[in-house]
This record gives C-alpha cells, sequence and structure tokens, in this order.
C-alpha cells in the first residue's frame, strides 16, 4: 500500500488519516499501521527541526488504532463493557470528533479560496492622489527616528518569530462536557427513555453531538444512565437509571475534550 | 443618465467618485459622510446608485464593498485585460495546509498557535509565519491564560483580497461540516467492533 | 451613452477601462493597443469617446492624457472634496509595513521591486508608490538583468527627514544576520542576472 505524503508542507497526522479513510476506503484495521508510522517517520526526517508535538499526536493517534485494532482481532470479549472499553471508546469519540473538525476546516479552506480566487478577478484601484495633491500630505515620518528604522529594518529581514513556549489549554468547542453532563441529567432524571437522536435534536454541530455522545457515556460510566441499542447501528437509547433514583448529582467529569494540555 | 436627480444629487455622486479615484484603501461610508456633511445611510444609498449605474452601462470598473468601505475596482468580466496588463501576475496560492489553517483562524479568532496545532494535529508555526507574512494574519492580542499566549486574527488585508465587507460575509462554517454519510464511514473505520 | 456603439466597441471600452482601473501610471496607448488588439489611433478615438463621455454624465473622474498615457484621475470640479480626503483620511503616519519596506530600501538600496516583495512576502506595489509619491523613495537606476527591472533607494529627502547627514548615518544592524532566505534574495542584486 502506498501513502501520498505531502512534501512541502506537513499535512498533520488528521490528513493522513482522513486522506487513508475517505480517499483509499479501506477498513483502517486492514491498513498495515507500520506504513503510517513508515510514512511519517520519513516526514519527521525531512523537516528541518523534529517537531515535538506533532510526533506526540501522532504516536497518540497511533497507539489508540492499535488497541483498536488490537480488540477487534480478538475473538471473543466480556460481553460486559468494561472501564477500559469505556476510555477507549472516549478516546475513540474524541478521535472522531478531531478528525470531523479537521474535514470541515479542510472544507473551509478550499471555500476560502475560491472566495481568493474569483476576488482576485476583479483588481481594486490603488493610484492613489495625482501629484497636484502632493503638498497636503503630511510628513509621514514625523516621529520616526534612524533608530526606528533600524528596529523596521531587522523585523523586515528576520523571519517573523513569536514566543515559541506556550503553555496553553485547547478549547475544541463552546460546549464542554461538564455542561453537557448535567444538561442531560436534568433532562433524563425522572423522565421516561429517550433517544440520543432526540437528545441531540438541537445540537447546532457535528461536534456538539460527539460532546453529547460523551457525556451521555460519561452519565454511564458514573452508573447514573442506562444505554440500550436494540441492533447494529439501530437507535440508541437513553434512560436514567432506576436503581439510582434522583439522588446524586452527576459529578463533573474531567472535561478532556475542553482542556486538553499540551506539553512540549 | 438620472436627468430627473436633484443637481446636489448629482454633485454628491460625483463626489464620492472622485474621493473613490484618489483612495488607495476602501474608503467607510462614515468617512464620506464627514466629507460631504451627509448622512452615512444617504451615502449609502448613493453609493448603490452609483454601483448600479456602472453595472447598467457595462463599465471596465464596479464600486465595491469590501472590508468595511467602498472603492473602486475593475469589473471581473474585463479580468483578461487586467491580467494581461498586471505583468507581476496573482499572489502564489496557498498551499491545502495554509488554507485549512487560514480557515481555522478566520472562523475562530481569536485564536492561539497551540488551539490551532490542536486543531489541525501539527504544529502552525511555520504556516502561521507564512500568513503573518503575507498579511492575512496577525497578532490581535494575547489570552488572558498561563502564558498568555499571543492570539490571531484576520486583518483587513484578509477581507480585501477574500472580496468580503466583513467577516460576517464568510460563509458559514456549518456548510463545511461534512455529511452524515461522510461522518459515517469516518465512524465506522474507528469501530472497534460492529454494533457497540 | 452610446446605444449606437457595436458591442464590440463596448467591450473596447470597457477592457480600457478596467486597465486605467488598476493602473498606477499613465498607460501608453502603445500598450493598449497591445493589450486590445487594435490599432492605436483606434485606441486614441475610444478614449476620446469615454473621456467625453465622463465629461457629459459629470463624472467625478475624468479620463487624462498626460505624460505620454492615459490615466483616470479626479476631475477638478471637486478637487475640494479630495483635498478634505487628502487631509483627513488618507494615512497620518506610515504603518508598520510600510515603515518595514522603507527600511528594506534604506538598508539595502538599490533594491527591485521584486526583491522588496519577496523580502516582505507581499506584494510591495503599493507602499512603493505611496513612499515614492512622498518623495522618500526613488527610482536610481535600473538592473543589468532580463527585464531590466528599477532598482529603489531613498532620497535626501528622506535622509532630511530622518535628520541624517548620509546614509553612513544609519545605525548599523551590527551582527543580525539574515536568514537565508533573505540573503539569497538580496545577493540576487549583485549578480548580473536577477533571476526574480
Amino acid at each position: 500500500m502506498s501513502y501520498e505524503v505531502r512534501t512541502d508542507v506537513f499535512d498533520g497526522p488528521f490528513d493522513v488519516l482522513l486522506r487513508l479513510i475517505n480517499e483509499q476506503r479501506v477498513d483502517l484495521y486492514e491498513v498495515r499501521l507500520s506504513g503510517i508510522v513508515d510514512a511519517y517517520l520519513a516526514e519527521m526526517d525531512s523537516l528541518e527541526h523534529l517537531d515535538l508535538e506533532a510526533a506526540t499526536e501522532f504516536l497518540l493517534i497511533a497507539a489508540i488504532l492499535v488497541e483498536l485494532k488490537s480488540r477487534r482481532l480478538l475473538p471473543e470479549l466480556p460481553s460486559e463493557v468494561s472501564e477500559d472499553d469505556l476510555a477507549l471508546l472516549e478516546e475513540r469519540d474524541y478521535l472522531l470528533a478531531r478528525l470531523v473538525e479537521c474535514t470541515t476546516f479542510s472544507a473551509a479552506g478550499r471555500a476560502l479560496s475560491e472566495l481568493e480566487r474569483a476576488a482576485a478577478r476583479s483588481l481594486p484601484r490603488v493610484a492613489g492622489p495625482d501629484d497636484r495633491f502632493e503638498d497636503l500630505c503630511v510628513d509621514l515620518l514625523a516621529g520616526i527616528g534612524p533608530e526606528h528604522l533600524r528596529q523596521a529594518a531587522l523585523r523586515a529581514l528576520s523571519e517573523r518569530t513569536e514566543p515559541a513556549v506556550e503553555v496553553d489549554h485547547v478549547l475544541v468547542d463552546e460546549v464542554t462536557v461538564a455542561e453537557v453532563v448535567e444538561r442531560l441529567a436534568a433532562q433524563l432524571r425522572g423522565h421516561s427513555p429517550v433517544t440520543f437522536r432526540q437528545l441531540t435534536e438541537n445540537a447546532l454541530s457535528r461536534i456538539e453531538v460527539v460532546v453529547h455522545f460523551l457525556g451521555v457515556l460519561e452519565l454511564y460510566k458514573q452508573g447514573l444512565v442506562e444505554i440500550e441499542q436494540a441492533e447494529t447501528f439501530g437507535e440508541l437509547v437513553v434512560s436514567w437509571s432506576d436503581s439510582f433514583g434522583d439522588i446524586p448529582n452527576p459529578v463533573n467529569p474531567r472535561g478532556w475534550l475542553v482542556h486538553v494540555d499540551y506539553e512540549g | 443618465m438620472g436627468f430627473d436627480d436633484s443637481s446636489s444629487e448629482r454633485t454628491s455622486e460625483a463626489a464620492i467618485e472622485a474621493v473613490l479615484t484618489v483612495a488607495t484603501d476602501p474608503v467607510p461610508p462614515r468617512l464620506l459622510a464627514e466629507l460631504l456633511e451627509l448622512p452615512a445611510d444617504r451615502i449609502e444609498s448613493i453609493c448603490a446608485r452609483i454601483a448600479a449605474s456602472y453595472e447598467r452601462e457595462g463599465r471596465g470598473f464596479r464600486l465595491a464593498r469590501v472590508a468595511g468601505g467602498y472603492r473602486l475596482q475593475s469589473h471581473e468580466a474585463y479580468a483578461g485585460y487586467v491580467e494581461r496588463f498586471v505583468l507581476d501576475g496573482s499572489p502564489q496560492r496557498l498551499s491545502p495546509a495554509a488554507l485549512e489553517t487560514l480557515a481555522v483562524v478566520a472562523y475562530k479568532q481569536p485564536v492561539s498557535r497551540a488551539q490551532i496545532s490542536a486543531i489541525r494535529g501539527v504544529n502552525a508555526d511555520g504556516v502561521l509565519k507564512l500568513l503573518t507574512a503575507r498579511g492575512y494574519v496577525e497578532p490581535v492580542g494575547r489570552d488572558a491564560g498561563p502564558g498568555q499566549p499571543v492570539l490571531f486574527g484576520t486583518t483587513s488585508l484578509f477581507l480585501e483580497r477574500l472580496g468580503l465587507d466583513s467577516l460576517a460575509g464568510l460563509p458559514p462554517l456549518a456548510d463545511f461540516v461534512p455529511p452524515p454519510a461522510t461522518v459515517e464511514v469516518l465512524e465506522q473505520a474507528l469501530r472497534p467492533e460492529p454494533g457497540v
């Protein structure tokens, strides 16, 4: 299997994954992960400096894929869902959310390019005032000394660099899992079972749907809801768990979709 | 031709034309209103009339509303002639990676480098540098959070180059969310076992 | 209005208007003739017709024949508005981008437009036009290479405004070493062929 890896600008793990899934239409489990890894390492080598953040990101994705793959290969799995399974599902849906987001911005980028291309067919007038208005123009160099000029030259002649080290939090979307968990609990507690589709009918974006899915999983993990799915690809039915009555409040999850700490 | 216009109306049209002829950037209607001592909504309606007359007469230029102001620009119908005249050629096209980053900044601004990197799954430094050098993107402030990372936003040059009056003119991001079928494909590809 | 024109005549008029809209300097009729693939005398008569139509319609601009070429310029009848616009609406100080361009010219002169654009990562035409119009920068020669691009340098007015006796008075960039890409662009000025 061949991998088309861009050579000029590094496209990133999501693009590679998306290409594999979308263009080659392969089952990811039949993709030789080592192929992706090789392509990636080659890409890393070609970069001037090792991009630790990207490398870490890729290893994380590769690890999730390997684990998903290994589970699929196991013939028998315990019928009940374990903590580990849930954690894996969370990772999987996190990954899915990221892929959907990445796909969205790729398409948006292409649309911007189209706008630019169309706009470039109509060029602005930039000729400026005729010579006879020249005397009216103010001295644009007022207040500018040789040292200002030197600084400007240094800025212009150097590659623009911004502070490289940042400790930052990543905000994937406005809706947090924590918020959704609370909203879902209020919606479900003491009410009859609802489908996941109903729970998300007001969602504004797919990311939001995914966040709701994670919220449901979180409630499930805490034993507050039960999830039923009658058939493969069927509707997910979510119901408040009777055994707990309406006593506990849901514990706020880590909210890892909201705060992903990047160390680097 | 407007021979039924009042002469002051004709004067206002011509004064706006004169100003736009010498302007090098889009002229905000507020500034035109000050110069002509007319309310801003009158300026808007006069400009709409000028624009319509150019279109009706099949002129080689048009009056466009971009980046919050008015400017004269060549009519796209004659792009062939203009392109041959402007020998510099069009600026180098942006790579898919740069476009994707530009889209993230456009729709998520103000946004930090780390946020961009997280969405794209790859370090965004190089691409951000390119977009900044092109003048499409600029630092617009600092986040209040730890490390006070620089936040990036798009410039008015970005609006000008895309022919947009404001960011509100960007097509809605929702239009680009992949259709359910695509998400289904992604979802199934990541499915550990059928029917979880 | 010319409703008796043939449609190709209208197209020629509009094409000339489109070119003159984007032109920053007077466009010689010979060049228009090449672009439109028409004899020069036809160009002259078309331009005369355009000029007459602007005058008849009381437009705020006119088509002038200056310095061996045609250009659009604001109509003198509206000079009052243009003057106020130039005073109020045009930049009161150089933008950071313009200052950087001026600095590149000051420190690296003589440089070509293409070199400046390459260093700045953006088309420098507008800024160079402004700097030239204000008398801070001027053409100082032509490169020997293909196309013989115009080379720019700073003027004595520039030195005067900065309070310098000569270019030697510019503060040194010290041990600053530009990145390889910039060095490459600048070195092209020293070669017989600019290759830009």
